[in-house]
């Protein structure tokens, strides 16, 4: 099915590699050359930004290029606590999405490997989000949790949420709204890795006295691993960076503020290009730390 | 724990009768997750029901609070400004984008599973450092690339900025194919008279095929539903997440409902129908035998 | 639940097992005994159920209708890791995330046994490889592939071990030598073994008991030599090793012995290795119990003679050679010869005769008419048929 | 990035052949009726010809800003002939030279603009803008939840309120409306008066009070109950109310004062329709238009002989002080003095940091 | 680029191909040489570079070294698309998007063909499988998926097809069948089949020449009687068929033959069957060559005796016994006795002698003390080299 192939499990055997030279380069250059422009350039071209410093007597938004490495410390110092929750949020949502998703995609992948409609039917819900917008679907999210949306109602009703208690522009529905958001890209990568899991190393475990709670830790899930690995890296990453749920016009307040919203307000509101650059740049290198590092322990290193 | 064969043959007659535990085992286990499925993916739908419901809302500017049934939305879902405009650029954007992406991006994948070259590890690295970026640095980052080249922004800069970030999304999902692809198949070609411009067309593009849809479809969507990027280079030209966006401020009006809707339903009738097409296909297969 | 793992095998019994897929029944009302500490072999044709049946046993498929019983234990509801079955599957299924020594010693952790690792050390060491005990899966070839999943089953010491095709992937000079390993760790730690094969040879040479399957029944089963000498119906008479039938009326029966007229000639079997003694009947002899003539063959009482034929092909085949005789109005009789000596006995287009002692006939149970039947790729059958009566044909217009 | 160097130049107008116009103004600016019809605009397109197309894209003074900064920069383009922004932002597009010079020939009705607003000193004689609309910033209330009303800006800091309180994002009215709640001068004061009114902000967003900072949004907060009470803009609520069909918010100036601000109309350096934008705004500095437009929006109007016109439309129009505030009323509100640009990048960001909760 | 596609086959020569790995040496220097028209087959074990070979002359893989010629044209730079020669494929490689009926039409398309779809279905008549034309690959068995890869090489009538196992998947049944099939259609229509196998008995009965590979070089080569009768290296004598093998100094060396001294006893052999006349010499007999005493024979002339020795294992496996004789201080004897009748003709634990004539047995040409080695499996070997000195042992002690 579809998105189904986005797992990065490590293809089976790489045939060995044959032909160097023109063909390669043909095939490879104009993608390439593609990222070197329009990703690598600005990037590079961001690094410098993030070292610009005011330019004297100028209005505001304007800079000049410079090397002002104290815009990482003065952004460090100042939002340092975004980065943490951001990272914080990303990861709750990422363990979230990752519980929610991986017995959903277990259903699909493996229990209706029999019935292929069905599977595909549900595979088309799981991604259906897809087609409603982002946006549409966090604003809806917004209005079902909002203080006399359903929800609200409902648990005040049963006293399980006090009666000034809400849930909108709480971390809560911050991290809610990552989560749902993201699930499709956990439960593809995890879906694709457990459909194409052979059963037969299941029952092979059955086989050799493993209970079934022994092969799921030892056999199923180490062998579903690289969908895990790239449905927890697809969602960690953007959802570290992302400033659309837990913007204050959508699920978030002023205390559920993520590194992206600083980014945005600093780039868009604020005119100040040096510290949304420098924010930038802190973001994607901690993203690349840690991600190098999970990537590392959790032995799916060739991830692409 | 040594247990004599003889001894265990005389246990046989005092083995209690089985069938009870077997419908236990039925039970639980198999239900219990179907069960769980059908919930999560009711819950996966609450937005998109909202969505649907709203769409039918006889709502005036703000479409917030339930007044009333209507099909009007649906009727004339183009009298509200903007929305089909948006709806259009965006479906233009997505197209384009994702046949430019889907091309370079295939090329890369066949390329990396393919050839071994020097640069192997600094290309892989170039793929995932896009996917590894948050959106908003890659928005704010191409932004200011394109002014200072003094590019106007539009409907180019859009498309730009989206075959960029779909590339890799293109590569990781061929590239599983490709890897997967078995030379030999390739070979027989070869050795069955087949030039390598055949090779490729006959052979290795219809069996990548699966896989190059994919990364369509992936593409299509990461550009139709994309706001973070599109925002910082858009200029003015509105897509349908931007439209959602700014109308968010002042409430969405239901037209951006049914069009939400609309490609919804027509995604999963496209779904549905190709399954049952298939389906009817195995079926008709499996009684010549 | 404990499990059983005994030093010595159990025994299996299998109890009117039925297996139904949706739409197909793969094991029909099957009833087997397997003592305690014997290695029984089972055989049949591509897709006739084997691999179900052991699938039943090690409790990976439910049966339909029946019961399973391991020493003695109705088992027909435990689950697998319950049962004292190990399998070494046809297609291995070794754990590709693990090295092999935790391939081998998985089963052993998963019992709580406290020297796993030096247990598996040793099951490689039997396999002779245990100098690849940290490769992974993929690293291996497919032979020393096999060899891991064998290691990996033995190890447990399991009451009954089930292989399903354990040496399909070896070489003949691999195979054999697996074949007295494997006969010698049966013999030695007194398990029970189920083995799923389609080389006959293996099944003969190694196995106590050996049944033949057709379309989820066992068609005959016993000692190799019994089966082999004395098979009861068409499928296994050329299932198991090569046979020349011939079907005719009975001419004449005495208390000792039927006569079959076949195209003009009587050939003369025991009653008492003749399953049936009335009406059409289907008479053989195996290739190996042929003598070839270069003349015809004085009349002697005790022997069946047919000829003249014609020599219609010569293949050697290093320990023996073939002779394909054609015998107009009977058919083409295949006939081995040992070599003792260099070279063929006759050359092709010699007009001969073979003859052979009556007591090394057998007569078949098969109703006549009743097409010797196999299940998926009958089709092909008839292309050697085909082939056969063209090469009759030819040596009739010669 | 950065701003150029050189103000770019403007664009080459081409009205005469292009009788299109795109105007980007706030939500809840342009009278409608029930079909959801702009009809002043409809009479306008007739009249004239001229195909407008109407964008409510104005959330945020700061984020409409954003969104075409770049654009402005290099003299492009801004997918707008003509937007209404707050005047403090109008002076940054004019001290930057983001926008076209007005020819008064093209707007004769200028001689209508309330002689008050005609000379402020970031546009001295109006060259490069016109006034819109105007109001205040002061407070509403659900009535529904809040029967005995608000009278101060204290009022939102009542305990029953915590986490249903809305303000604004536009820092110059919350952080006015708070400043003169604490007894500050907002015409005139430095940068420890500005500190005061802000930690009172800061206090409130941090310990929950304050539920939400938002632009014209806070609206939908109010609407969906989210929040029971805001800081809000004077004609938003009657619109409210529009909508909801009944008497549901309330709107009061705070007792210890609101602010007054003015939304102004510019034409962006990129536009190759000045003219067509000159004869819209031409059209609505004639009173009868005015009136209507007031009468909808609930705004200040800048157009002298609207009060006139309304009253000819309905008297009790004319006496509404949202629209046609009377000294008295004008008293009790106030204009947040004009920022340098340090200290607008200063308050500013202090203001947003803790809207970041920084 | 014209291609030959010539009604007979054409011949096949490998000059001096060496191929060369990333730190390995698939094939060393090889020259062969195939005449049109005839059936060689090329046996070896895992690895030793068959599959290699196959490629190499399909142009799959480029030599390192060395050329190929196809009916006397040097194509070693030529595109396999552009060489008249058709490969079926180990792992069969058939188009899974295609039908069957696609698949078989593929190269007949190719190079243009008219009635390719009619050729195709005739093709696939051929392997009766015509009535499967409109399925998918996937929707086969195994068995068939060979017998398809097999008609889309054959229908282009290739001047020379390669086969890599083109059997491997088949029951022993099914397999006799194709290979009759096979060979007809090699001889019907003349093509030069290379055939590459590890099925000894497969290549032994169609092949006009066998090649024994081993280690990237042919060991030996030549009609299948003459290599399976007289071996010249330990390999190839152990690794077609199986060999008794001997190993000792020659006592005395004639005109006519030579004597070896194994533990005491003498062993003739003809001078000219022995490769080498002098030193630490190994000499073997192929085990159905060998006669079975129960008492001691009369000392003939042209005869070799060993004995006594113990029988220690009697297996049966249909068409014959293999009994194996512990002869002290010479080793475990194998002698193969074709089932003329029922029953072994001695039992475990019985004393015998063995006897064969001196003409049947070979002298290899390996260097003394050079262990007999196999490639990538050689470990296993030692499995049963150890199991026989067990056996031996036992003997020993009893
Ligand atoms: N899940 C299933 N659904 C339907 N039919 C099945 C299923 N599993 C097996 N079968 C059928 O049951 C029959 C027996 O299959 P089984 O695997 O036991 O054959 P086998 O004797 O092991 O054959 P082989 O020698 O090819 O391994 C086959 O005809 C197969 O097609
Ligand atoms: N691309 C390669 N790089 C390195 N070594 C290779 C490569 N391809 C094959 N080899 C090695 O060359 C040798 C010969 O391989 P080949 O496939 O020809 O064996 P084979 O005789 O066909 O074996 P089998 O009977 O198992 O199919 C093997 O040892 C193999 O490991
Ligand atoms: N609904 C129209 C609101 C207009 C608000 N203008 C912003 C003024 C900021 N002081
Ligand atoms: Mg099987
Ligand atoms: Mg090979």
């Amino acid at each position: 099915m579809a998105f189904g192939a986005f797992a990065t499990a490590a293809p089976p055997t790489e045939p060995a590699p044959r032909r160097r030279g023109l063909i390669a380069l043909w095939l490879l250059l104009p993608g390439l050359l593609y990222l070197a422009v329009f990703f690598l350039a600005p990037l590079i071209a961001l690094v410098m930004t993030s070292l610009q410093a005011p330019r004297e007597f100028g209005d505001i938004g304007q800079f000049d290029y410079a090397f002002r490495w104290e815009n990482y410390l003065e952004v460090l110092d100042g939002y340092w606590p975004h980065v943490l929750r951001s990272f914080g949020y990303a990861a709750a949502a990422t363990v979230l999405a990752l519980l929610f998703s991986y017995p959903l995609a277990y259903f699909i992948g493996v229990k209706l490997r029999r019935y292929p409609l069905w599977q595909a039917l549900a595979l088309t819900l799981v991604i259906a989000p897809f087609f409603i917008s982002f946006l549409l679907r966090t604003l809806a999210w917004k209005q079902v949790l909002s203080d006399e949306g359903p929800l609200v109602t409902a648990l005040q009703a049963f006293a399980l949420l006090p009666a000034d208690a809400h849930l909108t522009g709480t971390p809560f529905s911050v991290i809610f709204g990552l989560t749902y958001n993201f699930i499709p890209f956990m439960c593809l990568p995890i879906y694709t890795s457990l459909e194409r899991l052979d059963l037969r190393y299941v029952e092979a475990g059955a086989d050799l006295y493993a209970p079934p709670a022994s092969t799921f830790w030892r056999i199923t899930l180490p062998l579903s691993m690289p969908g895990v690995v790239s449905g927890t890296l697809l969602t960690f990453i953007p959802a570290a960076g992302d400033y659309i749920n837990a913007s204050r016009d959508f699920l978030g307040s002023t205390d559920t503020a993520m590194i992206g919203n600083v980014i945005e307000t600093n780039f868009l509101v604020l005119q100040n290009y040096p510290a949304a650059a420098a924010l930038s740049v802190v973001l994607m290198a901690a993203i690349l730390i840690l991600v190098s590092v999970y990537v590392k322990r959790s032995g799916t290193e060739d991830l692409l | 724990m040594t247990i004599q064969a003889g001894a265990a043959v005389a246990d046989a007659a005092t083995t209690p009768p089985r069938p009870a535990r077997r419908g236990f085992r039925l039970g639980v286990g198999r239900w219990g997750l179907a069960i769980y499925a059908i919930i999560a993916l009711v819950f996966l739908l609450i937005p998109i029901a909202y969505t649907i419901a709203f769409s039918f809302n006889d709502s005036r500017r703000t479409n917030i609070v339930w007044r009333g049934f209507t099909l009007d939305n649906w009727l004339t879902v183009c009298n509200s400004q903007g929305v089909c405009e948006a709806f259009g650029n965006s479906v233009l954007i997505a197209t384009v984008s994702t046949v430019i992406a889907t091309a370079l991006g295939t090329a890369i994948a066949i390329a990396l599973v393919r050839y071994r070259f020097r640069a192997r590890a600094a290309t892989t690295l170039l793929l995932f450092l896009p996917m590894a970026t948050p959106e908003v640095v890659l928005g704010a980052g191409l932004a200011a690339q394109f002014l200072s080249a003094g590019v106007q922004k539009g409907l180019g800069t859009i498309i730009l900025a989206h075959v960029m970030f779909c590339i890799s999304f293109v590569v990781v999902t061929v590239r599983a194919r490709v890897a997967s692809l078995d030379p030999a198949l390739e070979e027989a070609g070869r050795d069955l008279y087949a030039s390598p411009a055949q090779v490729f067309w006959r052979i290795t593009f219809p069996l990548l095929l699966p896989g190059i849809i994919a990364a369509a479809l992936l593409s299509f969507a990461l550009s139709f539903d994309d706001f973070i990027i599109t925002n910082f280079n858009s200029g003015p030209v509105v897509t349908f997440p931007k439209y959602v966006y700014t109308a968010a401020a002042r409430g969405i009006p239901a037209e951006a409902n049914v069009i939400a809707s609309a490609v919804f339903l027509l995604a999963i009738a496209i779904v549905i129908v190709a399954q049952l097409t298939a389906a009817a296909r195995r079926k008709r297969m499996g009684s010549t035998s | 639940m404990t499990h059983k793992f005994d030093e010595a095998g159990a025994d299996l019994q299998l109890d009117g097992i039925t297996k139904r897929f949706p739409g197909f029944t793969a094991i029909d009302d099957l009833h087997l005994s397997i003592p305690a500490g014997s290695f029984f072999a089972l055989l049949g044709p591509s897709g006739c159920g084997k691999t179900t049946t052991l699938r039943l046993v090690a409790g990976l498929e439910e049966p339909t209708d029946g019961r399973v019983l391991i020493g003695g234990d109705d088992v027909t509801a435990t689950k697998p890791h319950q049962r004292p079955v190990n399998t070494v599957f046809q297609s291995y299924a070794l754990f590709p995330h693990m090295s092999i020594i935790e391939n081998v010693a998985f089963g052993l952790k998963r019992r709580g046994v406290k020297d796993a690792a030096t247990r598996a050390h040793e099951a490689l060491a039997l396999v002779e490889l245990d100098h690849l005990a940290q490769r992974r899966p993929s690293q291996l070839s497919g032979g020393q592939q096999q060899r891991v999943a064998l290691a990996r089953a033995i190890v447990n010491r399991p009451a009954l071990l089930l292989l399903d095709e354990p040496l399909g992937a070896l070489d003949l000079k691999l195979r054999r030598q697996m074949q007295l390993e494997l006969k010698r760790i049966q013999s030695e730690v007194g398990l029970t073994f189920l083995h799923v094969t389609h080389d006959q040879e293996e099944a003969m040479t190694m196995a106590d008991t050996v049944a033949v399957m057709n379309k989820g029944r066992i068609e005959q089963m016993g000692a190799p030599e019994e089966l082999y000498e004395l098979p009861r119906t068409a499928f296994v008479a050329t299932f198991l090793g090569q046979s020349n039938l011939f079907t005719g009326p009975i001419a004449t029966a005495s208390a000792s012995s039927i006569v079959v007229d076949v195209a003009g000639r009587r050939l003369e079997v025991p009653r008492d290795r003749a399953q049936r003694h009335t009406g059409e009947v289907t008479v053989g002899v195996r290739p190996e119990k042929l003598l070839l003539h270069t003349e015809e063959p004085a009349p002697a009482a005790g022997v069946n003679i047919l000829g003249p034929g014609r020599v219609v092909d010569v293949s050697f085949s290093g320990v023996s050679t073939t002779y394909l005789v054609a015998v107009p109005g009977v058919g083409v009789v295949t006939v081995f010869a040992q070599n003792m000596v260099f070279g063929p006995v006759v050359n092709e287009g010699a007009e001969v005769w073979v003859s052979w002692r009556i007591e090394h006939g057998f007569g078949l149970s098969d109703e006549p008419g009743a097409a010797v039947r196999f299940d998926a790729d009958a089709d092909t059958e008839s292309i050697a048929q085909q082939r056969l009566q063209q090469l009759e044909a030819e040596a009739e217009g010669a | 990035a950065q701003g150029g160097n050189e103000p770019p130049k403007p664009a080459e107008d081409k009205s005469d052949s292009d009788k299109r116009l795109v105007w980007a103004n706030w939500p809840g600016y342009m009278d409608e009726d029930d079909e959801g019809n702009y009809p002043t605009l409809e009479r306008f397109i007739e009249q004239t010809g001229i195909d407008v197309t109407y964008n409510v894209d104005v959330d945020d003074n700061n984020t409409y800003y954003a969104k075409v900064r770049d654009q402005l920069a290099l003299g492009q383009d801004i997918g707008a002939d003509t937007v209404c922004l707050t005047e403090w932002m109008v002076a940054r597009l004019v001290r930057l030279g983001y926008v076209q010079e007005l020819e008064h020939d093209n707007i004769p009705n200028i001689k209508n603009l309330t002689p008050s607003l005609a000379d402020p000193d970031f546009d001295p004689g109006r060259k490069k803008s016109l006034p819109w609309q105007g109001g205040f910033a002061g407070i509403a209330w659900n009535v529904d939840e809040l029967p005995q009303g608000l009278a101060s800006v204290s009022d939102l800091w009542a305990p029953e309120l915590k986490g249903r309180v809305g303000v604004l994002s536009e820092m110059r009215d919350t952080i006015g409306v708070i400043m003169l709640d604490e007894g500050l001068d907002i015409t005139d004061f430095d940068d420890a008066d500005f500190e005061k009114g802000l930690d009172v902000f800061r206090e409130h967003v941090e310990s929950g009070q304050i539920r939400n900072v938002k632009g014209n949004a806070y609206l939908e907060d109010l609407a969906n109950g989210d929040t029971l009470a805001a800081i809000c803009w004077s004609g938003d609520i009657t619109t409210l109310n529009a909508e909801e069909g009944r008497e549901k918010w309330k709107f009061a100036i705070p007792a210890a004062g609101g602010t007054i601000w003015n939304d102004t109309f510019v034409v962006p350096i990129g536009s190759t329709r000045k003219t067509n934008a000159e004869t819209l705004m031409n059209y609505y500095y004639e009173p009868e238009v005015a009136a209507e437009v007031a009468a909808w929006v609930n705004y200040v109007t800048p157009v002298v002989g609207a009060k006139e016109a309304a009253a000819a439309i309905d008297p009790a129009l004319a006496e509404n002080q949202l629209i046609f505030p009377d000294d008295e009323t004008l008293s009790t509100v106030h204009a947040f003095r004009t920022l340098t640009s340090a200290e607008e990048q200063k308050y500013g960001s202090d203001f947003q940091s803790v809207l970041l909760g920084a």
